[in-house]
């Protein structure tokens, strides 16, 4: 048996009233909805004098973490540089000497960790592919500056000061 | 400076050359030997004797490190070895033990600051029908009791072989000289 | 059967069976592993006939270049319904044989192996250089439970430090006992032992000395998991970032078969690729981590006299001139390192241009007299030699060419690839043209009154003939920047401004017309020199 | 040797514990005078073939006494004949499992029938150097084995053409260096080669490619001790000793709780208690057997009411899923702690791995720490189910029988007398909870 298969109604369009020509009624229906925006909640802020609070789970600029007892959790196993869709991480893994050691957790560290914020996508990727619980994403997102060069972040800045509190828990 | 076999040593081992088809054969024999001249196994005894009998001195290195009765540690003039495995373990090892590391105030494994005496807890020493078992300098000392550890430790320290010891009846006591090799 | 044969991937890609050398023998047995029915010939181990037909039974100790250690218990299969596990690198496979590798009582004691292997292993793969082509990662993804059960402290070594160009880190090492067969069997030295014995097994030299073999870096490769580590790729970079393009050493004339691992279009590290022909499994460590001595001094861009630059056009313009007015007075010398497609174009060039070519083998002082030729090192440094002589086979020889240098004859000479010593170059002042093409500097390069840049091997492709009178080929590995010439692209142009040839575009063309005229290549093409190579019909130095 | 040991042979003349040997026969012209010396290699070298020797022993069927319990005779038929290779006999004296002593005493008090033994098996298989491997605390019984080969070089027993028969032969003497494992045939060889005394994988086996890469035939101190008697006497008449597939007479050495320990030859085919309550007056400290360890510390344990009836024999022992091993019975009573004991047996066998295959290695290893950790009183009931999961699985996954050895006895224990495992394992539960 054959199914009727119901057609759409193309390029139908009603004739509008005499109200609707006017076009008034509408403009004043379109007014209202922004005017009633101006009594309700500020969704803008005054930058910089206000700094607004990122959402819990903001992605934002990069930490290296160091462990309980000071030591860069940073094995320079390069994943986060595999995983990063955006090309932004350089890494230039060492061995550490003797001398040095105590600073590192495993034998192999991060000589030079370098970030390239103009690059980054704040993906979060080299987050969930680091296995040492080293590389974490902060709720920071002021990266403006003058000098290009400033964007490409070294150990200096991305790594946790030592001594400071744990941010993060694993 | 190269160490070198006691002429005695140097003879043992020429003689023993023509006894094996290969001459890799006289490697523990020659690492006894260096061991027996030289004290513990040193890298330098344990390379005379990888010369002496042609192999590299990791592989010789490797026999001297297999070996439990290959000593590369330090290890004194005198070995008091006494046999901690079951049999004699239940006839009350642990309290020979104890007595000897009481009269020579080190413990198993170690050696007297003089490098007389090393104590050694040994495996199974083949004597388990009188046990507990004690050797020393590889003479028997059978059903060993603690009141004995006093006698043993003295003629040791007086440079005299201790008595009571198995040795072999009967045997001619000129030839009981050269045990070791 | 039905179903797929489970095939080993994890290292050599899918499809591909790992290199095995099968004992040479006339009578075939025939047995089956699984249900598959397997033909190998009488004498081979089952694990061998299983790995050559591309079955995988895993492994540790077992390497198919080495003697069977049967150490490592994981290659464990029923044999016959025997009572007790067989390892497979040991048992001979025998007529009828029923071997059963993927029952329960089989996949639990390769667990259990897995346990065993684990319990002291340490858990540093994101920081291990094997990690992505370790064989007990492999492994434990394949056939373990995934759980450990052990609750005490792991036995750890110290790190080791053999020499400068390998390491160990101890804690990872599962006493295979690899290292120490091929230093035995296959170097000859017995450099490494195992020590103490029971859980305390260790490896090493113990007597702190210093490895001083040639082939250091087999050790690393043969090493199953991460701990003989190559120093010069220690933490360079990590595997599974690496691609591999299939290339020839041009260390010696033995043509050792490589792989040339590349990251971001640099060489990351040079590694052997199995060919029973030629190198067996190994590469001696002079091919293996002196290859970037070909990057000293490099020529990058075109010049006239020594820091007289010119722009690429123009200096191949000049070239044209010189080969156009040269006459009578025209010479060339190819290196014997040169590609066979290069020495052909080079040689029809100067040919068709009226002149004479030679062979240059390098100077002689190069050769160290001390040398030996061991089981892969020749004294022969070119990786061309016969190559070279078989494609100018009516040419001049140097000596002859030097002698018509010296009496004033030559008014241009071309140089292709040779270096030469100072003294020759010494000798060159009467030449009024010398064309120089060069990948470094040298007194060839100093001496020319135009240096074109070349490429170094990894940057192009072509053919090498070994030293056994092998024909091979090797790929690209690098890519060159777009308005760069390889020595090919070079002397097409030259070939074809000068009216002398057709062009060629690229490598297989240059081989297509080396095959049409020089006997010895006669019905060969480019792509189908099989990747072990191919014996060609010249003399041999072996 | 002291005087506690006895013989036992019920109603027949023993054949290694003669009165004689128990005195000594250490001198040639002891073992001449009151041991019939050396008559048997005169017999052999004289009246027979190698090949009727060989046929003898076969017909006395008599089995290898190290442990193993391979019939001798069909050994020595795996020696090819025509390598072109010299064939070479080794005496195992490395006499190293837990509770074992025999051979000592067979070294210490007739020297002599061994190198008897040993020169007529080396006739018998066609070799013409033999070796004996003794274990260097040996050190004062290789005296003795070296001036016995002495004094029978002296009488022409021994060397070049012996007793006129032009047949050359040599034994050396060879000391090992202390490893238990070098007891194992193959890691005795690679010893011998001056090698780590780490077992060989086979095939090849020994007979075929042992020493030197030369066809080897190996047998036990004890083994090549029968031989004389057996050429003397007739293989029949060997054979007329003890059970029809277990002939012959033993040695066994008792050690343990027992009142008269020692050495004591026993027929096969006695039953146990005839051996440890007859002959050995029962238990030493007036507390009843608990278990016992029937052939040396690596045989899975006993307990003691299995063994009531039971006669010794291999086939026996078999069926009660242990082995009668090298003869050397460890009895434990009552008060024996089996926890402690089958510590001190792991940790020996964690000492003596050679360290070559995986599963021993670790295996070892480990089952030491869980013991360790079950005897200090910090175990838990999953414990003594990953102990057996262990022991299980480095049984039978190994290159040589000491992973079966080092775990068999580990596994049968737990699971004889798991109820003292778990007490132990209920203290530090108990603990624990407190």
């Amino acid at each position: 048996m054959a199914v009727e298969i119901p057609k759409p109604k193309h390029g139908f369009r009603r004739e509008m009233s005499f109200m609707e020509r006017l076009y008034l009624p509408a403009i004043f229906k379109g007014m209202r909805v922004t005017i009633q925006h101006f009594f309700g909640h500020r969704w803008t802020i005054e930058y910089p004098d206000v700094i607004p609070v990122a959402a819990p789970r903001f992605r934002g600029l990069h930490v290296l973490k160091r462990d309980e007892e000071g030591r860069e959790r940073c094995t320079a196993c390069l994943l986060c540089m595999y995983v990063c869709p955006a090309n932004a991480i350089h890494i230039e893994p060492a061995l550490a000497t003797p001398e040095n050691q105590d600073d590192y957790t495993e034998e192999k560290y991060a000589k030079v960790f370098e970030i390239n914020m103009l690059r980054c996508i704040f993906c979060g990727m080299c987050e969930e592919a680091c296995p040492c619980g080293s590389i974490y994403l902060t709720r920071d997102w002021e990266t403006s500056d003058n000098d290009i060069d400033h964007f490409i972040y070294g150990k200096d800045r991305l790594m946790e000061s030592e001594g400071s509190p744990l941010l993060f828990k694993e | 400076m190269a160490l070198e076999y006691s002429q005695e040593s140097r003879k043992a081992l020429d003689s023993m050359r023509a006894e094996y088809p290969e001459l890799r054969s006289i490697l523990i024999p020659a690492l006894k030997l260096a061991m027996k001249d030289h004290g513990s196994l040193t890298k330098e005894s344990i390379e005379l004797a990888a010369d002496e009998a042609g192999v590299s001195g990791a592989v010789a290195a490797g026999v001297a490190t297999f070996y439990h009765n290959l000593h590369t540690g330090t290890i004194g003039k005198h070995l008091i070895m006494i046999c901690t495995t079951i049999s004699c373990q239940l006839a009350g090892a642990t309290d020979v033990v104890s007595r000897f590391e009481e009269l020579l105030g080190i413990t198993i494994g170690e050696t007297t600051d003089d490098g007389l005496i090393s104590l050694l807890a040994v495996e199974c020493l083949a004597c388990c029908g009188n046990s507990p078992a004690v050797q020393v300098d590889y003479d028997y000392f059978e059903s060993f009791q603690p009141e004995q550890c006093e006698a043993v430790v003295e003629s040791l320290r007086a440079g005299r072989h201790p008595e009571g010891g198995a040795g072999v009846p009967g045997g001619d006591p000129d030839r009981e000289a050269e045990v070791g090799a | 059967m039905s179903g797929t044969r489970k095939t080993l991937k994890a290292h050599m890609g899918e499809g591909i069976a790992p290199v095995v050398r099968l004992p040479e023998s006339d009578e075939t047995v025939t047995f089956t592993i699984d249900g598959w029915e397997v033909t190998a010939p009488k004498g081979s181990t089952i694990l061998q006939a299983a790995l050559s037909e591309g079955i995988e039974i895993p492994h540790f100790c077992y390497h198919p270049g080495l003697s069977a250690a049967g150490n490592c218990r994981m290659c464990l299969v029923q044999v016959d319904g025997r009572p007790k596990l067989e390892p497979s690198c040991i048992i001979p496979a025998a007529d009828g044989m029923e071997i059963v590798s993927s029952a329960e009582n089989v996949t639990e004691a390769r667990k259990a192996v897995m346990e065993f292997l684990l319990l002291n292993h340490p858990l540093d793969c994101p920081w291990c250089d094997k990690a992505g082509e370790c064989m007990l990662q492999d492994n434990t993804f394949e056939y373990s439970s995934g759980k450990t059960r052990h609750r005490m402290v792991k036995r750890t070594y110290p790190l080791k430090d053999f020499s400068d160009r390998l390491m160990m880190f101890g804690d990872r090492c599962i006493k295979c006992t690899r290292c120490i067969r091929f230093l035995r069997e296959i170097e000859g030295g017995e450099e490494f032992a195992l020590y103490n014995r029971g859980a305390d097994v260790d490896v090493g030299t113990y007597l702190e000395h210093n490895l001083s073999n040639n082939y250091q870096g087999c050790l690393a490769d043969v090493c199953p998991v991460g701990s003989l580590i190559s120093k010069q790729f220690l933490y360079h970079s990590r595997v599974f970032f690496l691609e591999a393009s299939l290339g020839i050493c041009t260390g010696c004339s033995a043509g050792c078969n490589l792989y040339v691992d590349r990251y971001e279009n640099r060489v990351a590290r040079v590694r052997p690729r199995p060919n029973l022909d030629v190198n067996d499994w190994w590469m001696c460590d002079i091919g293996r981590y002196e290859w970037d001595t070909l990057l000293d001094n490099r020529i990058l861009s075109p010049r006239l006299k020594a820091g007289e630059a010119v722009d690429g056009e123009k200096a191949l313009g000049t070239a044209v001139e010189a080969l156009k007015t040269a006459g009578d007075g025209l010479a060339g010398i190819v290196s014997a390192t040169a590609t066979c497609e290069e020495a052909f174009l080079f040689d029809s060039m100067i040919r068709g241009m009226g002149g004479v070519t030679a062979p240059w083998y390098g100077p002689q002082g190069r050769i160290d007299p001390t040398d030996k030729n061991d089981f892969l090192h020749r004294k022969d440094p070119n990786p061309n030699t016969l190559g070279v002589e078989s494609i100018l086979e009516n040419a001049s020889t140097f000596d002859d060419i030097l002698t018509r240098i010296e009496s004033g004859s030559v008014t241009t000479l071309f140089i292709l690839g040779a270096d030469l010593t100072d003294e020759i170059a010494g000798k060159l002042g009467g030449v009024a043209q010398i064309v120089t093409i060069t990948s470094s500097e040298s007194p060839a390069s100093v001496a020319a009154s135009l240096v074109l840049p070349g490429t170094i091997p990894f940057e192009k492709s072509g053919t090498f003939v070994n030293g056994d009178g092998r024909l091979q080929r090797f790929d690209q590995a690098l890519q060159l920047p777009d308005d760069a010439l390889t020595e090919i692209g070079i002397l097409s142009h030259l070939i074809t401004e000068c009216g002398t040839g057709e062009p060629c575009e690229d490598t297989a063309e240059a081989f297509a017309a080396l095959a049409g005229t020089v006997t010895a290549f006669k019905g060969l093409s480019f792509s189908t020199i099989p990747t072990g190579g191919t014996l060609l019909q010249i003399r041999g130095d072996a | 040797m002291s005087a506690d040991v006895y013989r036992g042979v019920e109603n027949r003349e023993p054949i290694l514990m003669t009165p004689e040997a128990v005195e000594g026969l250490v001198t040639l012209e002891e073992y001449r005078s009151k041991g019939a010396g050396y008559t048997a290699l005169e017999k052999a070298l004289k009246t027979m073939t190698p090949e009727e020797v060989h046929e003898e022993v076969k017909t006395s069927n008599l089995r290898g006494r190290g442990g193993a319990g391979f019939p001798a005779g069909v050994k020595w038929g795996f020696a090819p004949k025509d390598t072109g290779k010299p064939t070479y006999l080794v005496c195992n004296g490395d006499e190293g499992e837990p509770g074992t002593f025999k051979d000592r005493w067979l070294l210490r008090q007739t020297p002599h029938r061994l190198v008897e033994g040993v020169l007529i098996t080396s006739y018998a298989i066609g070799c013409n150097q033999a070796f004996i491997y003794l274990r260097q605390e040996f050190d004062r019984e290789a005296v003795r084995i070296r001036s016995a080969i002495e004094e029978a070089r002296e009488s022409n027993l021994l060397g070049k053409d012996i007793l006129g028969s032009g047949w050359d032969c040599e034994i050396t003497v060879f000391m090992g260096a202390g490893a238990y494992i070098c007891g194992e045939e193959t890691a005795l060889l690679n010893s011998i080669e001056g090698k780590r005394g780490m077992p060989r994988v086979r095939p090849p086996f020994p007979a075929i490619v042992g020493l030197y890469g030369c066809p080897t035939i190996i047998n036990n101190v004890e083994t090549l001790s029968n031989i004389p008697a057996i050429i003397n006497n007739g293989g029949a008449w060997y054979a007329s000793y003890g059970t029809e597939k277990s002939t012959g007479t033993r040695l066994f050495s008792v050690s343990g709780r027992i009142a008269n320990p020692g050495v004591y030859e026993v027929e096969m085919g006695v039953t146990w208690s005839a051996l440890l309550d007859d002959l050995c007056g029962g238990p030493s400290r007036e507390k009843p057997f608990k278990a016992l360890y029937p052939g040396g510390s690596s045989t899975p344990i006993l307990k003691a009411s299995e063994i009531d009836d039971v006669i010794m024999t291999h086939e026996a022992a078999f069926e009660l899923g242990t082995f009668l091993g090298s003869g050397a019975t460890i009895v434990l009573d009552e008060d024996d702690d089996i926890v402690d004991v089958v510590l001190n047996l792991a940790t020996f066998y964690k000492h003596e791995s050679c360290g070559q295959c995986t599963p021993c290695r670790e295996g070892c290893r480990w089952m030491v720490e869980i013991l360790q950790r079950i005897a200090d009183g910090l175990g838990t009931m999953d414990d003594l189910d990953l102990l057996i999961d262990v022991a299980d699985h480095i049984c039978g996954n190994t290159i040589c029988a000491f992973g079966d050895g080092a775990a068999g006895p580990v596994a049968t224990a737990v699971k004889k007398f798991r109820s003292e495992f778990e007490a132990r394992v209920a203290v530090s539960t108990a603990r624990g909870s407190e």
